[in-house]
């Protein structure tokens, strides 16, 4: 498996190929399209974070000593975000995950959608993420 | 005939680009850009008449206190109050609500009704609940129509001599409704209920005649009739206003202070505790003074022909949902494109230059009833033009034609 | 070496005649002046920015929306609090005070005390008097000696696993007396008791680090500190703001709102229901990156040796009577001549362009102890000279010889 | 007895004399330390006006017709300003008191003094002063 690291730098060149915001929009709404959805059995209440404007279903599991992320968003944008954000932490330590940056999303141009001002729940969604990192982090710890 | 462009001429952030065309605002629902006008008026306040009101001797003081009184007075004309005593200066409107539902919460018993519409929004709901939860009285809502307008037989079944008071809006901002508030008055006097009118989207675009509606209190918001933001205005009846506690405790609300007893200050002081939004308020008035210039009348008249435009040009995108229809409507369309998420096309919309709001604008046991999630809402003010719609419906269908 | 007369160049409000005189402003505990940075920056604010902040995804909303916060966290900076989540806007201390006040009638019961000092401001009185009817709590008073300091033996003695809350000024602005908070906030944590510093008067003039105080709530008001009115600020231990209720209710400060539940949301959102004050956020940032560069420690300095000048030049005149004369004093000297009426001598001086402010200054306990109807009082910002005291000492002994 | 209106004229032509502000407050000053005294048992409680800044104690009896005032207040500058109030409406039948205005105060170039943000009580005392004309014309008219 790639590195965290690795796995934004591609990201990086692959948006690096659109120099208009259409373009980046329109590829994001592709990965939104195509992030594969979260089981229906976690789109629940208790799996919701909740922006003001769209909200965020997320789900993690541990699975050999790697974090599983399934996600999901009422909002195709937002969507295609989670895409990206599933892409780079799903199926990776939970010690990488909770130092990892999201950098990226600012580099690829997106900066305005993981403002903490924008009430699209990812900023929460990615905090919540590491939350997941942390807990599963400390159970593996306890556990060796 | 108004000449929007000489309007618009006065209004420095409307002639700025965004994302690199210029900006389409559409977004006065939320709050109106401010001519130069008030905007000067600031800026003079602060040059050369800053000061602390009220109490002092002193010729700043005096200036200020006198520039600050003029408003009050310029605000009760006009609302045709019967008396300056009966404005007091707010925030705005959520807290002049809450001065409302915190002074009847020594006016409210276990058994006692309020009665609200499905159509508030949220500083219209929450100030009674928190007051209801405090009392005991209970909160009854009059439900609305698919079109989005009050349904008049539930409101009149609800009314009865347990209801103390009716709080509605008199223009809905996520729907725009237009509700019939005259009848809606007089039903809630007949059961001896005191009522209370939400005033936020309808001053910036019809006048109004607090003594003719023989409303008991009305609000308005400054931010969203061209003034400053931080300054509103609660109109309330003498008798209603002398009857409620003061909200807010500190200095000018009091007559004399001791530890053994204090003494409430005469209307308006009692309900302005504390240094006030000095320049905001000195500024109100110029707004005030602006809007009448070009006269409501004309602002109505122009905004419903631009609205129905509007109406028109988005109706030709396929697959658009209008949602609010109430045969009464001003100032705000707000709609769907199939079941495209709100947020989405306002994103993109923003990158286009144009300026909507999307969600549930504070409302959103409206957008529950309708089952969505929200809408786009495009809302005008006088200096939007056909131009605007046009941006506007290019917009969307560019957003439609990424989203789908 | 601050260089004073590039300071007072900066405020427009100064550079004016008054009745023929130029302007000397000595009503700086009322309020401050405004230098030309705040004031473009209000008008920056609506040439550029205008737009409600928060749940909006357009352009200008997302720098209004930044703009407004940035300058919570300059102020969570400013006060070193830990969270920027713990500092709330609201209209100024009145309505911080009244905010906390009301908050706490969810934790008072009858029995509880809550301890306010003899020297406080109306604003840090009256909330705590209404809280008190309200929950059967009682009001203990610090009294003070007849320097106007507090008797630091009887606060210790009213200290007692009764009191739930101790509410005290940083410094008093009718004496200018800077109390030993540090020394009080320690002694309420003792008894378990939660402390409330009023810092009007203190954050134009010294540094404030409320971790290093520990304080629970510490006030403050932008219109006392170069900022614009309307817009002041309340810190807040995250643990207290979580455990006290809601304020006001509205849009802004709820999770989600139905008929049958409302939750509300996080916080600082869930004290600041309702479109706030935004331009005078904005431009409170902008006050303190002002006060910043100019520091505050060299504005004390600077300050204090004014009013040891001013102290002196004063104690010149035949029957000065120097009201309030504590240990520890800033920013304020309070008077009298003989027993001529403040508010004779206040309207002389005005004649003569100098601005003071006369009578109780909203302290009316403090004049009661002293026995006199009110004072003269001068306070000085960083504007002020050597020469503003001058004229001061001239219009006095003026006053003084038509009067007497 | 001169009428309110010849009254109020003499006092204008009388500070007409006065070109500056200073020469004009020393005469109020003068007025205020020579205003006949309201009687020291009516210096008390009921018979305050309360301003934020100065007091004024008032006090009103009905004699053949008229009605005389007399009053006092703890600042010597608004003591000087009732001195040419009871000037004016002492002595006079209720009815005249109730319609008299006082614009003379104007005139002489102390506006502010009764402005109604001025918070030294005198336009309270201006109000009340009417309101005992009322009550007193009211008791009048009912007598015949
Ligand atoms: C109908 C209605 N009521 C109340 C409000 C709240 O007004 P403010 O935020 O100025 O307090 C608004 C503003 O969005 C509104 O549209
Ligand atoms: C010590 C003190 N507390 C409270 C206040 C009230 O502040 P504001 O009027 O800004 O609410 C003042 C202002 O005069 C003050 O000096």
């Amino acid at each position: 498996m790639a590195s965290i690291q690795d796995i934004q730098n591609d990201i990086i060149e692959e948006f690096d190929m659109f120099e208009e915001w259409m373009e980046k929009y329109e590829h994001i709404i592709e990965l939104g399209k195509t992030l594969p959805l979260i089981d229906a059995q976690y789109k629940k209440e208790e799996h919701i974070i909740k922006g003001c404007q769209s909200q965020v279903w997320l789900h993690a599991e541990f699975q050999n000593g790697n974090v599983i992320y399934t996600a999901d968003s009422d909002a195709i944008m937002t969507k295609g975000i989670i895409a990206l954000l599933v892409r780079t932490f799903s199926n990776q330590q939970p010690s990488k995950i909770v130092n990892a940056n999201t950098d990226f999303i600012d580099q690829i141009g997106l900066k305005e959608q993981l403002s903490p001002t924008r009430a699209n729940g990812l900023l929460s969604m990615v905090k919540q993420m590491k939350l997941y990192a942390l807990a599963f982090q400390s159970k593996n710890t306890n556990a060796c | 005939m108004l000449n929007i462009a000489k309007i618009r001429a006065q209004f420095p952030a409307l002639h700025q680009e965004v994302h690199g065309h210029p900006l389409v605002y559409l977004d006065n629902g939320a709050t109106t850009q401010k001519p130069q006008a008030v905007i000067d008026a600031i800026q003079q306040y602060y040059a050369e008449q800053n000061s602390n009101i009220h109490r002092g001797v002193h010729y700043l003081s005096q200036l200020a206190t006198d520039a600050y009184e003029a408003s009050r007075t310029c605000i009760q004309k006009h609302l045709n109050a019967q008396h300056s005593h009966e404005i007091i200066f707010t925030r705005g409107i959520t807290e002049a609500i809450n001065l409302v539902a915190h002074g009847f919460r020594s006016v409210l018993k276990i058994g006692d009704e309020i009665i609200v519409s499905t159509i508030e929004h949220h500083s219209n709901i929450v100030p009674w609940q928190m007051a209801c939860d405090a009392t005991g009285a209970k909160l009854q809502i009059i439900p609305m129509d698919e079109n989005g307008a009050l349904k008049m037989d539930a409101f009149h079944a609800l009314l009865s001599e347990k209801t103390k008071l009716v709080a509605v809006n008199h223009i809905s901002n996520a729907l725009g409704t237009i509700n019939p508030i005259k009848e809606m008055i007089d039903a809630a006097h007949q059961v001896g209920a005191a009522i209370l009118i939400d005033g936020a989207q309808a001053a910036p675009h019809l006048s109004i005649d607090v003594q003719e509606l023989d409303a008991d209190f009305y609000c308005i918001s400054g931010h969203k009739m061209y003034a400053p933001t931080g300054i509103g205005a609660l109109y309330g009846k003498e008798k209603w206003l002398n009857k409620i506690p003061p909200y807010q405790g500190g200095g000018e609300m009091i007559a004399t202070v001791s530890f053994e007893e204090t003494t409430y200050a005469d209307l308006p002081h009692k309900f302005e505790a504390g240094t006030p939004n000095i320049a905001g308020g000195v500024a109100f008035k110029t707004a005030i003074d602006w809007l009448n210039e070009i006269g409501l009348e004309n602002i109505a008249q122009y905004e419903s022909k631009l609205l129905q435009y509007a109406s028109e040009r988005l109706s030709e995108i396929d697959g658009f949902r209008l949602i609010g229809n109430a045969p009464q409507k001003a100032g705000v369309i707000s709609f769907m494109i199939n079941d495209l998420h709100p947020y989405d096309i306002g994103m993109i919309l923003d990158k286009l230059g144009i300026a909507v709001r999307t969600g549930h604008h504070c409302a959103q046991p409206v957008m529950d009833a309708f089952c969505i999630p929200g809408t786009v809402r495009a809302s005008l003010a006088i200096y939007n033009t056909k131009d605007d719609v046009d941006r506007l419906v290019e917009g969307v269908k560019k957003a439609k034609s990424m989203l789908s």
